[in-house]
């Protein structure tokens, strides 16, 4: 087992090394004439304005942390679905079917929360922006 | 030559700690992070826990790194900022935590010394946890969907930000 | 093989003493939480090689500490999950995490 | 590899000498060279799609093509913008290489050629899969660009996004199969008399699964439709823009390493890996003598290779073809085809799976048919 292992290990090691090795052997075939014009970053043939960090949108996070759990709970699966085939017809496969179809019921009411909060939405916030705007617009009047 | 292996791969997880507290780019540190991170899965390999392994690189490297990178461009001035400080201002924790680790050196002495020497018996543990997942632990395999459930909700109303008041 | 429990433990206490010192010496609050992830790391690191040289000394195949270190990953990934969304907000308010400059959470 | 180490047992550092030599056959001469030769199929086949010719000159039909570019790139000059973070930069081709090419361990190329056993080679995949999106996120950041960093932004989103409807498509297959080594994943779905199928005609539900995975795979590979990261119509070339010379070209490579995992892992889980129905090799090559020597497990390997290979062509030949059929999708259309769509259909098709495993008893459709017939 241990072996099979180092199997793998071998492959990220060579994998690893292949990059490296190109880029070294490159060094002796490739030219090299360093000009300052080369180092400026492509900004379609315009100089570059302002800094490229620039912060960006909060949509990015949010898919990553519901990436996030999500992965965890395709994680979790994976060792308790693969023994599901072993206990078939037997109450404990029962046990293993209801404890899985719970778990995964409690992590769709996650995603379902996501969406109904319209948080899986992208440019959709202009309109519902408006939409809000006038509840509570209604709601001042009122 | 396995041996060596071993060793190399625990001294590098060890600089790798090393780099984590002491680089000062905070995105350099992320890196050491992901060092440090595969590394324990490699050693988790070793030990035969193989299922953690790759766990620990699907959910923390895939998962948990890549929030923490996105939380680094979120906050995009601290990147640049380079955090050269004085060499003095790391003289003291260094100093508190060498010791607290000497202490913990001589508690893992005391407890490791109980378990008598053998050799490393390595067994399939897919089927194994899968077991103990919904048998003993069936009720925190449950608790975990809640955490999770629950955590995401946290997270989604703090993240959203007021851009949409 | 490195059939050798102190090589880990040795490992796990680097781990956590790296951590900390992450914690103590970092000012801005996404390097203080990746030193809870690595003393976390180091408490999964430690449950593992307990429970394999347990399980060779007694002849036993159990995976109660795996068990332990899969719910200290999961528990990790949601921490920084919640976490580094509080610290985006309180970013977004103040411009600043640096914690030296005194964290109000008050809205 | 197994073979290979017994053949090297008697040499000092054996294990090590082995793994790193099945590690150098099945990456440097197998997956280099095809990517390679990849780039030129795709060249033709898109040129065929339109009624042109394509790339003709480099020895015979241009099949050489791939060599001459290749050669083109290592004589390229390696340019970095000034700002760009040195260390990342030099990383990140590093890390997208390992996420890709490294997968391959687990890959069972044929009855004897596999890089690892792994008991967890489905995870191993799906966890190597991770430091991809890592790869490109680091790279495209570090450039010190502002199309990189929306390509990198886009690649990473889109990549981590497809990971969940990947992982819950595949795993409807080990409720099936049990057992997260794809060698047993393989060895489960063997032509038995009235025994299991391969896994996609299991029941209606692995059937949609294998559709969700497919649109999965293409969007974690960066092809079209999927293809916002790199779309070169708006974002110059997307997260490589300023990778020159040899680094583009060891993304372009890792990009199509990934196309090949994808098809390889499509093939093993869903397709039966290297065995088809009514086709035994183990009983057609039984005894083949030369000098002493017998070859059957040669002629049984190479010929379960053989099958592979055609299944896996196969798959790569849809890929391209969607590329020139299908326009690109919106950001939006994207996210939202992810979430909204195959993510709740992948749940509903997962319970669907375990229900359907529970009620059958784990008997597919196939054995179902059989039984009243």
């Amino acid at each position: 087992m241990l072996q099979q292992f180092g199997n793998a290990f071998a492959f990220i090691f060579v994998a690893a090394i292949i990059p490296v090795l190109a880029l070294t052997v490159g060094r002796f075939f490739r030219p090299d004439y360093p000009l300052s014009t080369k180092k400026i970053p492509y900004e379609c043939g315009e100089l570059p304005v302002g800094s490229a960090y620039v912060m960006f949108n909060h949509r990015f996070y949010l898919v990553a942390i519901i990436f996030l759990v999500f992965d965890v709970e395709v994680a979790l699966m994976f060792p308790v679905m693969s023994i599901f085939s072993d206990y078939l017809g037997q109450s404990f496969g029962l046990k293993i079917l209801i404890v899985s179809l719970v778990f995964l019921f409690t992590l769709f009411l996650g995603l379902v929360y996501a969406w109904l909060s319209g948080d899986l939405e992208w440019f959709m916030e202009r309109e519902r922006d408006s939409r809000v705007r006038k509840k509570t617009v209604t709601r001042g009047e009122a | 030559m396995s041996d060596t292996i071993v060793y190399l791969i625990a001294g590098f997880a060890c600089l790798c700690a090393f780099l984590v507290a002491l680089l000062p780019n905070i995105l350099h540190a992320v890196i050491a992070l992901i060092g440090c991170l595969f590394t324990t899965a490699a050693l988790y390999a070793v030990l035969g826990a193989d299922l953690l392994a790759a766990l620990q690189v699907m959910v923390y490297v895939g998962g948990t790194i890549v929030v923490i990178i996105f939380a680094v461009m979120m906050t995009p001035d601290l990147y640049k900022n380079k955090f050269i400080e004085r060499a003095g201002k790391y003289f003291f924790p260094t100093l508190v935590c060498s010791i607290l680790g000497a202490c913990f050196w001589y508690i893992y002495m005391q407890s490791a010394s109980i378990l008598p020497k053998a050799e490393l018996v390595r067994f399939a543990i897919t089927k194994k946890m899968g077991l103990a997942l919904v048998g003993p632990y069936a009720l925190l395999f449950e608790y975990v969907s809640v955490v999770l459930l629950f955590g995401l909700l946290g997270a989604i109303v703090i993240a959203r930000t007021g851009e949409r008041r | 093989m490195a059939d050798n429990i102190y090589l880990y433990l040795f490992v796990g206490l680097v781990f956590f003493i790296c951590g900390l010192l992450t914690m103590v010496t970092r000012k801005n609050a996404i390097g203080m939480l990746m030193g809870v992830e690595l003393v976390l790391n180091a408490a999964g690191l430690n449950f593992v090689a307990f429970q394999s040289f347990m399980n060779s000394a007694n002849k036993e195949q159990l995976v109660d500490g795996y068990v332990f270190t899969l719910f200290i990953i999961i528990l990790a990934a949601i921490e920084a999950a919640v976490a580094f969304a509080i610290v985006i907000r309180y970013f977004a308010s103040r411009k600043t995490i640096d914690t030296h400059q005194g964290i109000e959470l008050r809205g | 590899m197994t073979t290979v180490q017994s053949w090297l047992e008697f040499m000092p550092f054996a294990p090590v000498v082995g793994a790193l030599f099945g590690a150098v056959v099945i990456l440097l001469l197998f997956v280099a060279p095809v990517g390679g030769i990849l780039t030129y199929v795709e060249r033709k086949l898109a040129a065929d799609f339109q009624e042109r010719i394509g790339p003709n000159r480099v020895g015979p039909f241009g099949i050489l093509q791939f060599l001459a570019d290749a050669i083109k790139m290592i004589l390229k000059e390696d340019t970095a913008p000034e700002n760009a973070d040195k260390f990342i930069y030099n990383l990140a081709p590093i890390l997208v290489m390992m996420g890709s090419l490294g997968a391959f361990a687990a890959v069972p190329f044929a009855s004897h050629i596999m890089g690892a056993d792994l008991d967890v080679g489905l995870f191993y995949i799906l966890a190597m899969g991770a430091l991809v999106s890592l790869g490109i996120l680091l790279g495209a950041w570090s450039s010190d660009n502002k199309w990189s960093l929306l390509g990198g932004m886009r690649a990473a989103a889109q990549i981590i996004s497809y990971e969940i409807p990947l992982g819950l498509a595949l795993l409807s297959v080990i409720t099936i199969s049990g057992s997260l080594s794809l060698r047993e994943i393989v060895l489960d779905q063997a032509w038995v008399g009235q025994g299991s199928f391969w896994h996609v005609f299991h029941n209606p539900f692995v059937m949609v699964n294998f559709v969700i995975y497919f649109i999965s795979a293409l969007a974690e590979c960066n092809r079209t439709p999927f293809d916002l990261p790199e779309a070169e119509s708006e974002l110059v070339s997307g997260f490589n823009t300023e990778f020159s010379g040899m680094r583009f070209g060891l993304y372009a490579l890792a990009e199509f390493a990934d196309i090949i995992l994808f098809a390889c892992v499509a093939a093993a889980v869903f397709f039966g890996g290297w065995q088809l129905p009514f086709f035994h090799p183990e009983q057609i090559f039984t005894d083949i003598n030369l000098m002493g020597v017998n070859f059957a497990p040669l002629f049984v390997t190479l010929s379960t290779l053989l099958v592979f290979l055609g299944k896996i062509a196969f798959f790569i030949f849809v890929v391209m073809w969607i590329r020139w059929t299908l326009p690109r999708l919106r950001m939006d259309q994207l996210m939202s085809m992810c979430w909204k769509y195959l993510i709740p259909i992948a749940f509903v098709n997962l319970i669907g799976s375990l229900l359907w495993v529970w009620f059958f008893r784990g008997r597919s459709i196939v054995e179902l048919l059989m039984g009243v017939a």
